[in-house]
């Protein structure tokens, strides 16, 4: 509601948005396009019993395993693992609760919630593995899993540049999950390589339009 | 009533008013068009168009239009700094995650409940659903820009829609070339006489009971 | 499952592949971002009976607009006819029958398409006015509507550029639902301005992938 | 047996055998990664990653690996003439909507059915669910690239598997180091054994019963 000001904030003002016990998402695939300095910060101000959202639990040393390694994570709602073994120890050792969907299942809860559609409906033998049995509905005589939208109270989210509207454009492959964790949270901090001033984005090129983008961090703006 | 240019452009700039600097805000078809030309660029505002633009900016001058930019009611539009653009699913996200701080859009009629009525009427002429569903439900403010009397100058508010719904107590606004008015939980409030009409000429021409303010504006 | 060789085919091939009965799925809005002159070559072939999937009914001498027009169109799922008074007095005739839906639903049934997804759910309150009673369950304690995916024999999109595999980029707001429609339809076709070698576009700036597309016809290669 | 790297690249070079020119083929982590290097860039193979490129292209020079350009499995790669960057959902609306002709993927057991278990050693090793249980339903071929046996030199070919499944009744190929054996509705059908084992190596280290081929190969 504000003109349009910038949206660049410091490292430090981002770590305070993550209170004690929220419901972060993340971006980034196996450690790549993720807002590894954020993660940092975050880890650096003390954060415990997060809950998770996200693709994988990246490597026990990097990024978004890091807060599994130092057990700040309480829950998890992801799809893979294998990365980060301290993730699996724990969870076997019952102090990491994980919840894990099919990858493009995921993807599409969390677009979903992005888009502000409540589920959606997706085919049985998806996710039978990990799904609960009250998923489970027939309509018009068939049979589908429901698998309802995710949000978050706070997405971080990787990108190459952004304008101080917070409109995101990603690198290569470093794109992967970002843009739909970008639309999925309550509060969406982009941490950006760059920042330059509105206008100066092609409108074409925009991924995440900066309607969906809260704050701002530069990559080399904080501690990490 | 078929309102001439200079009553639309009336009812586009006291329009403007209920926009403040950095909203976003949608423009439907038809009078809404016009409300962007009221506003200083300067705040701002980030006017979202449901084909796949956010940040449309002021109406080209005439010859200098592009082919491929035109807004959701077809007509030609340029864009602000800091626009972008993306498809419909996207242009849609925003208006379910309610990031819309206020939809304008037209009406066939309005209830004193705030009622809508807006894509048919039933024999006559057929709009369709639209966008208008959607944006009514989730946008924090809806405003309908309208004449306040139909072809055959009968009222357009009225204490019930007699025709088919588009959605059900969705209208926090009204403005038309006679009046502003307010749906409240207690009814219809009557903000605003525009020039020149009068009270009389607003009470009598509007189906439904008007809660009259205290501090009743005559004049814009 | 050939190599790499140029979907590039002309107007008559493309019209080929449109038949009588089928359910043709369109990107354009408002007339704009429309393939105009593949549906000129449709016209002229004489195809009738289709079922067509869009945003809406064009206008009655332009575009999509003139399929109804000219009564080829038996069938809409569309949103808005109200900028095509043809088809608004066909369908109060019973000549076309037209379902309406909310226009962000309609978008979304044809991504899900697009990506596989058989329904979505969607809040109550959300095109009651046109759904139907079985489309209501109830999960969770909760109201929702069922809408299902919307597919299409063929789709034809507008595109601003394609390269010879199929990659498309589109111009400003003749993007509106031409990506969405490009991933939906069983086979598509996109009437483009320019054809450039593969290799040639920057692969951030794709916004369909090729492995979408099927045939490329140039705006400039037909009768149109 | 942990395979070396020369096994590993005999497994993905008779892996890409299964490949023709203009595929969609999607490379799964592990054996499946090195297939790409074994196919001549002019067939215009499009490679497909589910963290979102499709057409990936050969493993770059040391030293020439770019920060952003990884596939789903971590490692550095290129991008072939054609390639597009989008999301990870759009990628996954390659795989439902059918785009894939083939599928490689690493498994940890594989059942004569065609059964796949690859996501969990209980109390072991949690790997997760991932994305093979939709590669495995969507794609047209599902082919598992992995050792014959385990690190504890048990057969990972058996009659039903003993792990959690990933998917039933998904694996259309198997290709290990010491042989090729189809799924078929009568069984498990060996196609080829690999040099320098011999038929009986393979009968004795799989845990199912195979169909011999009267053609087969016994040397690659």
């Amino acid at each position: 509601m504000a003109a349009m000001v910038s949206k660049l904030i410091t490292m430090e003002e981002a770590a305070e948005l993550i209170q004690d016990g929220i419901r972060l998402m993340y971006g980034g695939f196996g450690g790549m396009g993720s807002p590894d300095h954020l993660i940092d910060q975050i880890l650096d101000k003390g954060v415990r019993d997060l809950t998770l959202i996200g693709n994988d639990a990246g490597f026990s040393n990097r990024g978004i395993g890091k807060l599994i390694t130092q057990e700040r994570v309480k829950k998890m709602l992801t799809t893979h693992i294998g990365s980060n073994p301290q993730a699996g120890r724990q969870m076997m050792e019952g102090k990491l609760e994980v919840i894990f969907f099919p990858q493009g299942i995921l993807v599409e809860k969390i677009r979903a919630g992005g888009v502000g559609i409540p589920a959606i409906l997706v085919e049985p033998g998806m996710g039978d593995v990990t799904a609960k049995k009250e998923q489970l509905i027939v309509y018009a005589g068939e049979k589908y899993l429901v698998e309802p939208a995710l949000t978050a109270d706070v997405g971080i989210v990787y990108a190459k540049q952004a304008d101080t509207y917070g409109n995101l454009i990603y690198e290569k492959a470093a794109r992967n999950v970002n843009p739909l964790v970008a639309m999925a949270a309550q509060t969406t901090i982009a941490e950006v390589e760059e920042i330059v001033p509105v206008g100066e984005l092609d409108p074409e090129s925009i991924v995440t339009p900066g309607i969906f983008v809260d704050y701002i961090v530069l990559t080399r703006g904080g501690n990490g | 009533m078929v309102l001439d240019i200079n009553h639309r452009n009336m009812i586009a700039r006291r329009a403007a008013r209920e926009i403040y600097p950095g909203m976003a805000v949608n423009l439907g078809i038809g009078i809404p068009e016009l409300v962007a030309d009221f506003l200083p660029t300067e705040w701002n505002v980030m006017f979202h168009s449901v084909n796949g633009i956010l940040g449309v900016g002021p109406t080209p001058t005439k010859g200098e239009e592009d082919v491929h930019l035109f807004n959701a009611g077809g007509a030609p539009v340029t864009i602000h700094s800091g626009a972008s653009f993306f498809d419909s699913s996207i242009a849609y996200g925003m208006v379910r995650r309610g990031m819309l701080d206020v939809a304008f859009l037209g009406a066939l009629q309005v209830s004193r409940k705030g009622d809508l009525a807006n894509w048919i009427v039933p024999g006559q002429r057929v709009y369709g659903i639209g966008g208008g569903v959607e944006l009514v439900r989730y946008a924090k403010k809806v405003i309908v820009l309208m004449s306040h009397l139909n072809e055959r100058d009968e009222p357009k508010i009225c204490r019930e829609c007699t025709l088919p719904l588009t959605a059900k107590s969705c209208v926090d606004m009204i403005i038309t070339e006679r009046a502003v008015i307010e749906v409240t939980e207690g009814g219809l409030y009557l903000a605003e006489v525009m020039y020149p009409f009068t009270l009389e000429e607003v009470i009598t021409k509007t189906d439904a009971p008007l809660i009259i303010s205290e501090n009743l504006q005559m004049y814009d």
